[in-house]
């Protein structure tokens, strides 16, 4: 059973924390905001901005939503598709 | 899929989903500009969270066929594009051309409030930034440069 | 001129107003339907009053240029048509999507509302009629059948 | 000078006056209802509408709008383009 949450960055966020992808060791279930509190601790977290928006395994989350060991927890920064 | 890194074409687009019976074709079709903020475009590159993109897509061409009596094509262009080629279509087929133009203003409405996806512009004057719609005047300068390990 | 009388390709036509500034391109296409009011349509015959329906072609689309900042692409078809065919295609192009969606339905609004042309349409069942919006089921008889001397 | 003004006859309405083009003898100017009234009366002319839409030189026009030798008034059926 994996041990770990899958966090992804993307566009910005990638840029800022010099990574696209973190796996963070997780033994249970926490909040998405727990998540961005960890994130936000590594080295070019806290350029991360205050409010973000936040997908669980493909689903856009709030950051009260629990995640567990195993789950891919994205973090997006402004959508400019179109 | 709705995503390609593959030149699109709106006419075949509109092919696929005209009928003898939904006779009234409704299509939208972005290019890419040359000009965003005041600024000079030379270039772009659209990334996205692929799966969830599709996925949004996907969820986006279904909920227009449950609102209006129509068919939906839509995709969306990833990696580098240069000025005038084609970032979006969306192309939408009904009975009559009401519901065509309101699904398919809906449809792209929705594809830039939903979909993961994200635009690096280079500018003419070599700077680049990550374009963001929430941020005062649209973008926020990237941390690399054009030829940065992201390029 | 706005009336031919030979197939439209209304990707040519979009590619006539796009530029690298107005990169939001919504175009209407209107398709021959297989059916009207309840009958299955086998062709149907599009006559003009031509001068008059070029100078109210012509009008429309100066006034949706001055009313949004847009480019304008506007073609109807005459003679005969099958099903399937193109009848009538709007292109439209803007810097940003909102005015080419408002200024190509309007444009295809006032084609039907000023334009002189009329459609006489031949059903699977042999009877021909002339369309009629203001007529209850939106068409009348057409005097000469099918092989009559306007066929 | 033309001491005649021609009307011209489209779609359903020429097919039940048998004729595109009739050309009114008329010295004189008179109104566009007048002109409507002159074509009733041929043949096939009492099968037209009480009410029709008129076009002079090319631009719609009521029936009271006066028309001169010269002038083309044109009898259009309900429009049914795009």
């Amino acid at each position: 059973m994996p041990e770990s949450i899958r966090v992804l960055l993307f566009a910005r966020y990638a840029e800022l924390l010099g990574a696209d992808r973190i796996d963070l060791a997780l033994a249970e279930a926490v909040t998405v905001g727990d998540v961005l509190d960890r994130v936000r601790m590594l080295p070019g977290g806290s350029a991360l901005p205050g409010a973000m928006l936040c997908a669980v395994n493909l689903r856009q989350a709030t950051h009260s939503d629990l995640v567990s060991p195993g789950d891919e927890v994205a973090l997006l920064p402004p959508l400019a598709g179109g | 899929m709705h995503l390609t890194d593959q030149p699109i074409d709106a006419a075949s687009l509109a092919g696929r989903i005209q009928t003898a019976r939904r006779g009234g074709v409704v299509t939208f079709v972005g290019h890419v500009r040359d000009h965003h903020g005041g600024r000079a475009v030379q270039r772009l590159e659209y990334s996205a969270y692929a799966p969830m993109a599709e996925t949004a897509c996907a969820e986006i061409v279904r909920e227009a066929g449950e609102r209006w009596p129509v068919s939906v094509e839509l995709r969306h262009r990833t990696g580098e594009l240069g000025v005038g080629e084609v970032a979006v279509a969306v192309a939408v087929a009904g009975d009559h051309r009401e519901e065509a133009f309101e699904a398919c203003r809906w449809v792209i409405d929705e594809v830039k409030r939903r979909v993961p996806i994200w635009k690096r512009e280079y500018y003419e004057d070599g700077t680049v930034a990550w374009v963001d719609p929430t941020a005062p005047g649209g973008a926020v300068p990237a941390q690399y440069p054009a030829e940065g390990p992201r390029a």
